[in-house]
């Protein structure tokens, strides 16, 4: 097990690293001088000169590289363009906002994939089943932004019930006022990852459905409930559990497109006005941090799995 | 104790004939044994007792079995599961993946035992220690706690068997018990039936292809051909003088230790076309031009039955 | 007589979760006659089937050496040497058509044009009692017994002197058993072939092959001739493998077994083996482990209780 | 009640080969210019002259809507073709012969998986002048990890299958088992992450348009459309309303047939059909 354990940190170890060499060339690989490219923005000049100081342009590659890493590693992430602040600070201030709307997204989701795929498996072939089908696809098939426009299009102006953007209506205004403003945002992020998991849900309850240990347990006279309940669903947790944590980058680009749609203050929409305003240094650690976070969640999924799975625990 | 009558078994989308008319007793403390190919319905016997055909199939038949009674088609599940597990217990070939992988060995007796008889945890655990240690599951307080995947099929195939038999069933229905093992496990396995359905007075059902584990278990045999019965007998009559052709060329093919091999062995081509005779006849040494008609089963003189015309 | 193939000392270690290192083959020495069927027989684990791939070449030892017509070679794939699987199902490609896959064998060798390609195809396809109209066939329309002879079949045609046959029954029914061991004598005669028969079936090996080793854990631990090592079994292993196949025969019934599972300790402990299930364990078996010395005429045995026998 | 086998496999390629047919006659199928422009006209309500309304430059909608379907058929194939020819190869190589070349492939997929994809998209796109190339580029960068790991998976699930061993000792040398023994055995897989490859790639393009950063105006693309009818939603429904239901119909089809292949290939998942699952 501390085998395993060590082997997939050492692996998560060389994405971190490739991760970051990826970045460094992106970053470099921009043509031209990226502040002329965008002669509209209006910039600070001490921003400016900042920047080309920091990309140390006379320097060989590989040095520019570990100067860089080494910055990243103190908690130097450089400073947006646009605010001429520190870009974790700025991160933090967004983080709560962001929070607020993809967790519960993300819980209703798995949720209410988890049910409704457990439902449609134990059914199969059923009306539930073919209708939930049919839906997943037609969910997979919506472009969440296009949903989004809808959603604010019928809910904000055709019918004036919900709020169309933003997260309060005023600087003090109440929780329900906030539960309002999360409505529309959260069913977009739900309709998309919710057909993706549910999909999945189905079909791995139906492969552990398929197997022999649940036609023993009925034949040893079990009812059904208490066959899901004991046998089915913990072995279904298990490639549950992974796809959930692998389809994280999923969440982040749903909040992207989330926050933009809905002007939503949190990182996503950020990202977005940032990577359009090209804001390097924002961009850039924003690209890093977010695939460090992924590698570690993937990671941390694992740790989870070798909880759950006597196989994997017993192992020398 | 056990009857069965008229159970039919078809799979409409192959059009496959799986099983037709078998009709059979099992008697209290009786070992009854089922030998037949693969695809002659054999392992479909044994769902269908225990109501757990799979849904593509259609199946007609009447099973009694202690003053129950369950219409094939027409008994529910929850029927089924009054007997299932406690009064029937059923004993699978899949040892390998029998067993849910993420409970432990014990748990997954203890918790018949505490579904069937609303015992305890504790009173069923002492119960599972009980029976491992009958088992040969030893120390059994160690082999409770390990998990599958920690057992050799051996072993994991003990504890199906502890699972199988826990509520001390009045039938064990073992469907090819013991295939998949090595020899030497499968002799203990075969042992440990022998025992337990001596000392704990219970009938077996014994399904297998293998005619050496048929002979050393059963009292009586089932022939099935083509999802037909096509010969009945004690063992002892079954083994030293087979009625049917089919019988007759089972037994001649079985590699034996003392005997060389028939080098007569009647080799005919399989047949694939369905027919509405005799299941055998396109195989059969002795066919003559009547088999193109299904024969009837009919009772001998000294009280086998057999299917076939030329015993008459 | 020289042997067509002869192995000296071969060892092949596999690394598995558990124990870090095993010896999947300690130290085997065998030579094969040209024109004999050997038998390999062992349960699950003995070494068997790795045995057989080093052979072919498809797995490699890590120590000793292959010797093929007195001449020493490397273990590698060659057309003389072919081998057929356990699983027909798996060992044919489902894409390829059955005369695709008889062809192949010819293709790659670079054998005559596409006539005189289909021409020997079609005498090889004859000469394994395959009707003509199976060229057309995919693997998953044919029966097993008919899917093991194509597999057969294919082998053939590049005209191999040696076959390893991978336990080539044990997935047939009887009858479909019967009749490919007949025709893999009849395919000896008239090809001029040596087969390396591997079993875990007793019977089968008794009636198919001419000389047997026992493998247990790696190491060889009897061998000589069929008749005189299962007639007169020297290591207990031989003799507890023989009590505990099923006879098919309600006359013999097979004695009670012992039922305590010894952990089975891989071979890298000391002494023999076998010695925590043997019956006839002493102390010596603990801690020195028996060299496989000559019985009789042609019969050896690794068992320190046969030796003393045979030298007082 | 029965269900008609196949119905989605068949409605999937049959409305597929009508947007192939609308991307490629697109002359024919619109009645008006794309590209020009009526001040009189603009953001007129659907009718009998302009079925899908005006936009804000007064184009006929109907039209761009028809000239857009080039754009996200054109980009969607092509980037399938990139990940399924890299993925294949990169996979197909890693399964075969393991080891390092295994070891290398994989941590290059993990590294390209861990991103998340629209986000490097849009780096990528930001960094660069976004032009049709470098749209399939950097769809196919990111879709091309999925597909390896899949071909890699079938791969060592056929090697471990005997026929390829029985090959090689017939004298098969590694390119003839890996050509002709396993990856046409793996034809299935690939084909269904083809099907899946396209819509992918259809919604990445029309985010990226969404965000100004695919391919430029005034290129109709349905991503662009729909960023230009966002200040208008409040006023004219029919602007975002057209070019995303175009891209939800496309993207649906290719789903229909995925689905269709998926059930084809793979009956025992599927409603109703195969080896039970479940049974009483």
């Amino acid at each position: 097990m501390i085998r395993l354990l060590l082997n997939r940190l050492w692996q998560t170890a060389i994405v971190l690293f490739g991760v970051s060499v990826i970045t460094f060339i992106i970053m470099h690989s921009a043509p031209g001088h990226p502040l002329q490219a965008n002669p509209e923005l209006r910039l600070d000049p001490t921003a400016v000169e900042r920047w080309l100081e920091l990309r140390e342009l006379d320097e060989p590659l590989p040095a520019q590289y570990i100067g860089w890493l080494s910055r990243m590693f103190r908690g130097d992430f450089g400073k947006s363009l646009i605010y001429n602040r520190p870009v974790p600070e700025l991160a933090l201030e967004r983080l709560p906002a962001t929070l607020l709307l993809t967790v519960p997204a993300f819980l209703l989701a798995l949720g209410l994939a988890i049910s409704c795929g457990t439902w449609a498996a134990l059914r199969q072939g059923g009306f539930v089943d073919r209708l939930l089908g049919l839906a997943t696809l037609a969910g997979l098939s919506l472009p969440s932004f296009w949903l989004g426009i809808i959603l604010m299009m019928l809910f904000s102006y055709g019918y004036p019930w919900l709020p169309a953007s933003g997260m309060r209506t005023a600087e003090n205004s109440s929780v329900s006022d906030i539960l309002a403003h999360l409505v529309l945002p959260v069913t977009m992020l739900v309709a998309g990852s919710f057909s993706y998991y549910v999909r999945y849900v189905r079909y791995t309850v139906l492969a552990v459905l398929s197997q022999d240990f649940i036609r023993i347990a009925r034949a040893r006279g079990f009812t059904e409930l208490y066959i899901v309940f004991r046998h089915v669903l913990p072995n279904a947790s298990l490639p549950i559990v992974t796809v959930a944590a692998l389809s994280l980058p999923q969440l982040f680009t749903g909040a992207l497109v989330a926050e933009y749609v809905f002007s939503w203050p949190g990182i996503g929409r950020w990202i977005v006005t940032s990577t359009l305003a090209r804001d390097y240094p924002v961009i850039m650690a924003v690209n890093l941090s977010a695939a460090a976070l992924v590698a570690f969640s993937n990671f941390l999924a694992d740790l989870l799995f070798l909880l759950i799975d006597p196989r994997l625990r017993f192992k020398a | 104790m056990l009857t069965i009558t008229d159970l039919s078994v078809v799979f409409p989308a192959g059009n496959v004939q799986a099983l037709s008319e078998l009709s059979f007793y099992v008697a209290p403390g009786e070992t009854v044994g089922i030998v037949g190919e693969s695809g002659s319905g054999k392992s479909m016997t044994a769902l269908a007792i225990a109501g757990l055909l799979p849904p593509a199939a259609k199946a007609v038949g009447e099973i009694r079995f202690w003053g129950r009674h369950f219409v094939i088609g027409v008994s529910s599940n929850s029927d089924w599961r009054a007997i299932r597990g406690s009064e029937l217990g059923i004993l699978f070939q899949d040892h390998s993946t029998g067993l849910n992988p993420l409970l432990s060995a014990g748990s997954q007796v203890s918790e018949v035992l505490r579904f069937h008889q609303q015992k305890s945890k504790r009173e069923a655990d002492n119960e599972t220690a009980r029976l491992f240690s009958l088992l040969g599951l030893i120390p059994a307080e160690v082999r409770m706690r390990q998990f599958p995947h920690q057992l050799s099929g051996g072993m994991k195939q003990r504890v199906m068997l502890a699972a199988a038999i826990c509520c001390r069933p009045k039938l064990l229905i073992a469907d090819e018990p013991t295939t998949a093992l090595d020899v030497s496990i499968q002799a203990q396995i075969l042992c440990l039936l022998r025992e337990q359905t001596a000392n704990a007075e219970m009938s077996l059902l014994l399904i297998s292809h293998d005619l050496g584990v048929i002979a050393q278990l059963a009292d009586r045999v089932l022939v099935l051909c083509a999802g037909q019965l096509v010969e009945e007998a004690a063992v002892a009559k079954l083994f030293s003088n087979p009625a049917h052709p089919y019988t007759n060329l089972l037994l001649a093919s079985v590699p034996r230790l003392d005997l060389p091999l028939a080098l007569n062995v009647p080799v005919m081509e399989d047949n694939d076309e369905p027919t509405n005779g005799c299941g055998f006849a396109s195989r059969c040494p002795e066919r003559v031009s009547k088999c193109i008609y299904n024969p009837p089963l009919i009772r001998l003189s000294d009280g086998r039955k057999v299917r076939c015309h030329n015993r008459r | 007589m020289e042997a067509i193939l002869a192995l000296k000392a071969i060892e092949a270690v596999y690394s598995s979760g558990t124990h870090r290192f095993v010896k999947a083959v300690d130290g085997v020495s065998i030579a094969i006659f040209a024109g004999e069927t050997f038998g390999l027989v062992g349960e699950s684990g003995s070494g068997k089937t790795t045995l057989g791939k080093i052979v072919v070449g498809l797995e490699r030892p890590c120590r000793g050496s292959l010797y093929y017509k007195g001449r020493r070679v490397d273990p590698a794939f060659r057309r003389e040497i072919q081998m057929v699987f356990q699983d027909s199902a798996a060992a044919l490609n489902p894409r390829l058509s059955v005369a695709d896959l008889l062809e192949e064998g010819l293709v790659i060798q670079k054998i005559g044009d596409r006539a005189e390609r289909m021409q020997r195809v079609a005498k090889i396809l004859a000469d394994v009692g395959l009707d003509k109209k199976m060229l057309k066939r995919f693997p998953h329309q044919l029966s097993g017994g008919q899917r093991q002879r194509v597999a057969l079949a294919r082998t053939l045609v590049v005209l191999p002197s040696v076959i390893v046959l991978d336990e080539p029954v044990s997935a047939l029914d009887v009858t479909a058993s019967t009749r490919l061991l007949l025709l893999l004598a009849r395919l000896k005669e008239a090809y001029g072939l040596t087969y390396l028969f591997i079993s875990h079936n007793l019977a089968v090996v008794l009636q198919i092959c001419e000389r047997v080793a026992v493998m247990y854990l790696g190491k060889i631990v009897e061998t000589g001739k069929v008749e005189t090592v299962f007639k007169l079994p020297a290591h207990p292993y031989t003799r507890m493998l023989l009590d505990a196949h099923p006879q098919p025969d309600p006359m013999k019934k097979m004695p009670f077994y012992q039922l305590a599972e010894s952990k089975i300790l891989p071979s890298t402990a000391y002494g023999c083996g076998f010695h925590p299930r043997c019956p006839k364990a002493a102390l010596r078996c603990q801690s020195v482990a028996p060299a496989l010395v000559q019985k009789s005429e042609g019969h050896f045995v690794a068992c320190h209780s046969a030796v003393k026998y045979s030298i007082t | 009640m029965k269900r008609q086998q196949g119905a989605e496999l068949y409605l999937g390629i049959a409305l597929i080969l009508l947007l192939t047919v609308l991307a490629v006659f697109s002359p024919l199928f619109a009645n008006y210019d794309p590209h020009q422009t009526d001040a009189k006209r603009w953001l007129q309500s659907p009718g009998e002259e302009h079925f899908f309304g005006t936009d804000r430059l007064g184009r006929d909608i109907y039209s761009r809507v028809v000239y857009g379907a080039r754009v996200s058929l054109a980009v969607g194939f092509l980037a399938m073709l990139f990940s399924i020819t890299v993925g294949t190869a990169l996979g197909a190589l890693a399964g075969y012969f393991g080891g390092f070349a295994d070891q290398l492939i994989m941590r290059l997929t993990d590294i390209v998986l861990v991103y998340p994809a629209m986000l490097l998209a849009l780096t990528l796109a930001a960094i660069f002048e976004p032009a049709i190339w470098l749209v399939v580029l950097v769809i196919g960068a990111t879709g091309w990890p999925a597909v390896a790991r899949l071909v890699r998976g079938e791969i060592l699930r056929l090697k471990s299958l005997e026929f390829a061993a029985a090959s090689r000792m017939l004298g098969a040398s590694h390119w003839r088992v890996l050509l002709i023994h396993l990856l046409p055995n793996a034809f299935g897989p690939i084909l269904v992450a083809a099907t899946v490859a396209v819509p992918a790639a259809i919604l990445t393009e029309a985010g990226l348009g969404y965000f100004g950063l695919g391919i430029q105006p005034p290129i109709p693309t349905w991503g662009n459309m729909l960023r230009e009818a966002q200040n208008y939603i409040r006023h004219a429904w029919w602007y975002a309303t057209f070019p995303g239901a175009a891209i939800f119909i496309t993207v649906f089809a290719f789903h229909l047939m995925g689905e269709g292949f998926r059930q084809r290939l793979d009956p025992d998942s599927q409603p109703g059909r195969g080896r039970r699952a479940y049974y009483h």
